[in-house]
């Protein structure tokens, strides 16, 4: 089989997209950002930085840090709120080659529902992905990903707002992921995005201060795709709704583990800082890989990670 | 470390004051944020000191090797119609401001080059610009050459008072080139330095505070709207050089 | 102020060690393997593999993977039980020039309890370090370490049965570790570990086999540093017990970031596997820090991160 | 890559099969098991082919530069009386069988070297080989060089039926070397690979399944408190080389 003739395409609710790639929130500015190094019309989808009800000024300087292998940052959900962002942005994305995907955050289901009617509403907006696991703005990190009854109650009432496509983002910062995905599926969500980022800290050991105004932040980039791929893993056994996977994805192997791991489709962020071919270079990459498998269609392989393993050999104590 | 770059393409565009995002040879980590030091003909430069693991990596390059960047990048300095132009440069500050020096001097100004580092051995490339015909003042932490003291002594004690500051350093450095400037009324650009992820618009991480009266940040809500005259600008983005009276540090 | 002069001995509940530095259970052997390129004399402890009431032969392999800046292990507490344990390998440990910590890991209150007094009765073994945080032995991700009325209970028990300084390890796989941490304090823990490793999983996109003969692993080293730094930031401000801290430490900045988060001591795990002399390396560099800024004892620092960042300038949605 | 370090104390206490674990100069990365692949005088040298990121950072040392390793390590290769010796060697297995090649020519004994690699150019110091006297044999996947397929396809079919095998390579082969010396009945040493983190014994992530009754693993419970014969044994300290019919694949 030749590459071209592999199809990448995927369906994420009813977001059909030539491409499996989506540019993460807050990563990818509107998409024209990085358009001067990235031909857009061969990506999914650009997920916009979130936005919320009011205007935001976000947090402190500084908001990022180089980790290990990572970033943390900190931005605070920067936005000019969405009476401003209606009326001056929305109107430019509709010159882009791709999807684009309008990313919603808020502090009470109030906002969420109100925000995302009001930016779903625009037919410049392909889908809505519900951010309710920020790790940058809450107190104490409860966030609405953090507790399945917020996530219930948050995602139902979006839900009502819009038959557009709804993405509900996941916090990995739980002890069971996998149950507030059941909760967010049954509340209505098209599909998930799997994982944000992971809540961390760094402190600067000259002058004893955390190294972000914002005291902690959230860790992204390839130390956090192990947490990441488990995540995916984990939920998409726990759920029939298509999964966007994200974390730390750099290479088209990395983006083959979230397929294997049941992901419908993959989610780049801190990757376009590494470099901005990535994902062009995923979709080119992943067509050869299928083509030298024989397989026809990327969708073919979506969660067949085989987890066969026989154990062969045990003591007592191994059953325990 | 000097790093010299066949880059026509990127010569073409570059602006005095002008970055570059040098993408990580072998992943894993953020691009590095770099001036471009250099820029004719063909030939484009970068200027770094080995300080972490990227510039290490981008250290270990060898003649011949391919290397990905993505610029030229942001906001550089604005020279007018100035005629005695003081730049003040801070350790590697120094890579940013070769091109402004010599957009100043073909302009026939007067280019005084105010240079500070923690030691001798640190202040890279003086002869440099002797040779292109700035006047070079020197300040050192420790004494082991020039004056021993900030930088901005030698700047606040010019006899000759400059029409126009550039500046380009580590940030207490650059806050004090921006008080003396005060003092002594001359415009100041400001080039910032802080920690970048994408270089280029998009995670509004590399914020700075600027006073919101600003022409740099045209895309959001007006102050009366805010309840704030201030707007966290991109210094990736509306930067990287800004005006020292409109920000607010 | 001199080096020399510098106190780095720290208290640890009744534990008393001239060096902050304790060497990873699971990581360090019983210390032995490391005797012949490390002065043991010059570290704090070293805490055993941990030990269970029976025999276990572990995991399958493959059990080890390396990932971006850290690695995944999953090696399910291989031990020869603790009668042989008690019988044949204990009073070696005698021998050693540091504090040695007995680990003991189970499957229900009773095989904690029972481990826990068998080997506490030694007199080789100077502390219990109770792994209730072991990701990967339990099902589902559900450990102890994970339940705040599980911690309570095995808590209680393991402290029923000892007079020791007795640190618990927890988890960083939950969504409130600092509520577990406070249970157990109140159960009775001397002390904390703060963190065991972080689930993930790796799968190998040429087989499309889990990299793990267990499927998941535990996530150490350098990546996930930052998830620790917070970790022991947050417990330390739940809790007035001393805490071990741990995750990707590998040099004397790493460590100061833990001390200034809240940490009493450290530990070093995975980094002994980039390097073993990164303890005594730490130890040294340590002293000559705190001596260069006229600080007398490292125990004077623990807990300084100064976290008081002002916000000067606010929107009316960043009160959300 | 072929790193020479001088460093005499190594080599007065290595033994054939002996490997080291090679610290990154940079931190972030567990150590490299790497064979000790020559030995003589002052002089050790590793090794490796650059495949991954670590052997990479390996692969751009230059001439000077310190290293630091943990070694020699591990129960190396035994030759007995063996008179008639075949080494079989896959891929870069090549790195840890110069030394028991020396020790049995020394010996007086035949040195038969089975040689297999994917393709001609990855049969890397081959003539190092002839020259020390062993007779070489090789193999390649592609037929660019020797027999087309599998190295074992040789062992098998050789008239002269050894005495002894060793081999080191890619855990497929070891399998059919494995099978290949109960057929025609010969015993057989395999120097096995696994992802290793600290080489010393310290962590139980390198095992493989032995049968019990294996000297090579004193410290554990007997079989009969089991309920089963296998044991987990360290590859990176009860071996790397174990005797192939000890083995529980
Ligand atoms: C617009 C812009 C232009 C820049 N231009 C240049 C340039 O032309 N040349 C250049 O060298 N740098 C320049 N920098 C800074 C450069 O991006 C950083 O120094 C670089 O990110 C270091 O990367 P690293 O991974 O090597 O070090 P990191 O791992 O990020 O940092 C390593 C350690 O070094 C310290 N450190 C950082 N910079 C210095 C320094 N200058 N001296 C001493 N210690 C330091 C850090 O605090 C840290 O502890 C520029 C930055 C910006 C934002
Ligand atoms: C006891 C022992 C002795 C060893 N001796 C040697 C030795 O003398 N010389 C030597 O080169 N290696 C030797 N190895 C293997 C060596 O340790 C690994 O190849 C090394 O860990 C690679 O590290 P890396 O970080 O560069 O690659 P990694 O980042 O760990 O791996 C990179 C990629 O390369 C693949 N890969 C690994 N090895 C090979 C290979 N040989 N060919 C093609 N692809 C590969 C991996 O599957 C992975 O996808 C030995 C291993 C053991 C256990
Ligand atoms: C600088 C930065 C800003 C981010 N902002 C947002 C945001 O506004 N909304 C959101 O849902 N996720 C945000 N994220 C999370 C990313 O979209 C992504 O889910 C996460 O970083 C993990 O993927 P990665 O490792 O590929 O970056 C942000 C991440 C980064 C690094
Ligand atoms: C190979 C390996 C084995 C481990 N085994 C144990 C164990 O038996 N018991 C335990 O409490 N922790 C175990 N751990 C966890 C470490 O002790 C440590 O808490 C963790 O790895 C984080 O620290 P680090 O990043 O410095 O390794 C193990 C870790 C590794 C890498
Ligand atoms: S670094 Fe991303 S906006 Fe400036
Ligand atoms: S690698 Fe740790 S025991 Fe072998």
């Amino acid at each position: 089989m030749n590459a071209t003739q592999v199809d990448l395409s995927v369906k994420v609710g009813k977001l059909e997209l030539d491409y499996p790639t989506f540019m993460g929130s807050g990563c990818y500015g509107s998409g024209e950002e990085f358009a001067p190094f990235v031909d857009l019309a061969r990506i999914g989808a650009v997920v916009l930085k979130s936005v919320t009800r009011l205007p935001r000024l976000g947090n402190p300087t500084p908001r990022l840090v180089h980790t290990p292998a990572g970033m943390l940052n900190a931005i605070g959900l920067q936005n000019p709120g969405i009476e401003w962002y209606l009326e001056h942005d929305v109107k430019k994305f509709a010159e882009r080659p791709c999807a684009v995907v309008g990313s919603v955050a808020g502090f009470s289901v109030d906002d969420y529902a109100y925000t995302c009617e009001r930016l779903a509403a625009r037919d410049e907006i392909a889908a809505i992905e519900l951010n309710i696991s920020c790790p940058n703005v809450a107190h104490e990190g409860e966030t609405f990903a953090c507790d399945p009854n917020l996530t219930a109650n948050v995602v139902r009432a979006a839900r009502a707002t819009t038959d557009k496509t709804l993405i509900v983002k996941l916090s990995p910062n739980v002890t069971d992921i996998a149950g507030i995905a059941r909760v967010a599926e049954s509340a209505g969500a098209d599909a998930l995005a799997v994982i944000n980022t992971v809540r961390g800290m760094a402190i600067d050991v000259e002058t004893w201060k955390p190294r972000l105004g914002n005291v902690t932040g959230g860790l992204s980039g390839p130390a956090i795709r192990p947490i990441a791929v488990l995540a995916v893993y984990e939920v998409a056994r726990a759920v029939k709704i298509p999964i966007v996977g994200q974390g730390g994805i750099e290479t088209t192997s990395d983006a083959l583990e979230f397929f294997l791991a049941g992901a419908s489709a993959i989610s780049i962020g801190t990757g376009n800082f590494t470099d901005p071919r990535i994902p062009v270079r995923i979709a080119d990459e992943l067509a050869a890989y299928l083509a030298a498998r024989n397989v026809a269609s990327l969708r073919q392989i979506i969660g067949k990670a085989n987890v066969g393993f026989a154990n062969p050999y045990q003591y007592e104590g191994d059953e325990g | 470390m000097l790093v010299g770059l066949h880059a026509p393409e990127l010569v073409r565009v570059t602006r005095p004051g002008h970055f570059a995002m040098v993408i990580p040879p072998s992943g894993e980590r953020a691009a590095t944020a770099l001036g471009i030091y250099e820029a004719h003909g063909e030939r484009a430069s970068l200027l770094f000191f080995e300080v972490g693991k990227r510039t290490r990596e981008l250290g270990s390059l060898k003649i011949g090797d391919q290397l990905g960047l993505l610029g030229p990048l942001g906001n550089g300095f604005t020279l007018g119609q100035a005629r005695n132009v003081a730049i003040v440069a801070g350790g590697v500050g120094i890579a940013s401001v070769l091109l402004p020096a010599q957009a100043a001097l073909a302009a026939g100004a007067r280019v005084r080059l105010f240079y500070g580092a923690r030691t001798k051995e640190l202040l890279v490339e003086r002869e440099r610009f002797a040779n292109e015909g700035c006047e070079v003042l020197v300040a050192t932490d420790d004494g082991s050459d020039g004056h021993r003291g900030y930088v901005t002594d030698l700047l606040a004690n010019a006899h000759d008072k400059p029409d126009l500051i550039l500046a380009c350093g580590p940030t207490p450095m650059l806050r004090a080139v921006a008080r003396v400037a005060g003092e002594i009324n001359v415009p100041a650009q400001l080039s910032l330095e802080e920690t970048f992820a994408c270089g280029v618009g998009g995670c509004w991480g590399c914020v700075v505070p600027l006073v919101r009266t600003s022409a740099q940040a045209p895309s959001f809500p007006p102050a009366e709207r805010q309840g704030s005259d201030v707007v966290y600008a991109r210094i990736c983005k509306e930067g990287p050089v800004f005006w020292a009276h409109e920000l607010r540090w």
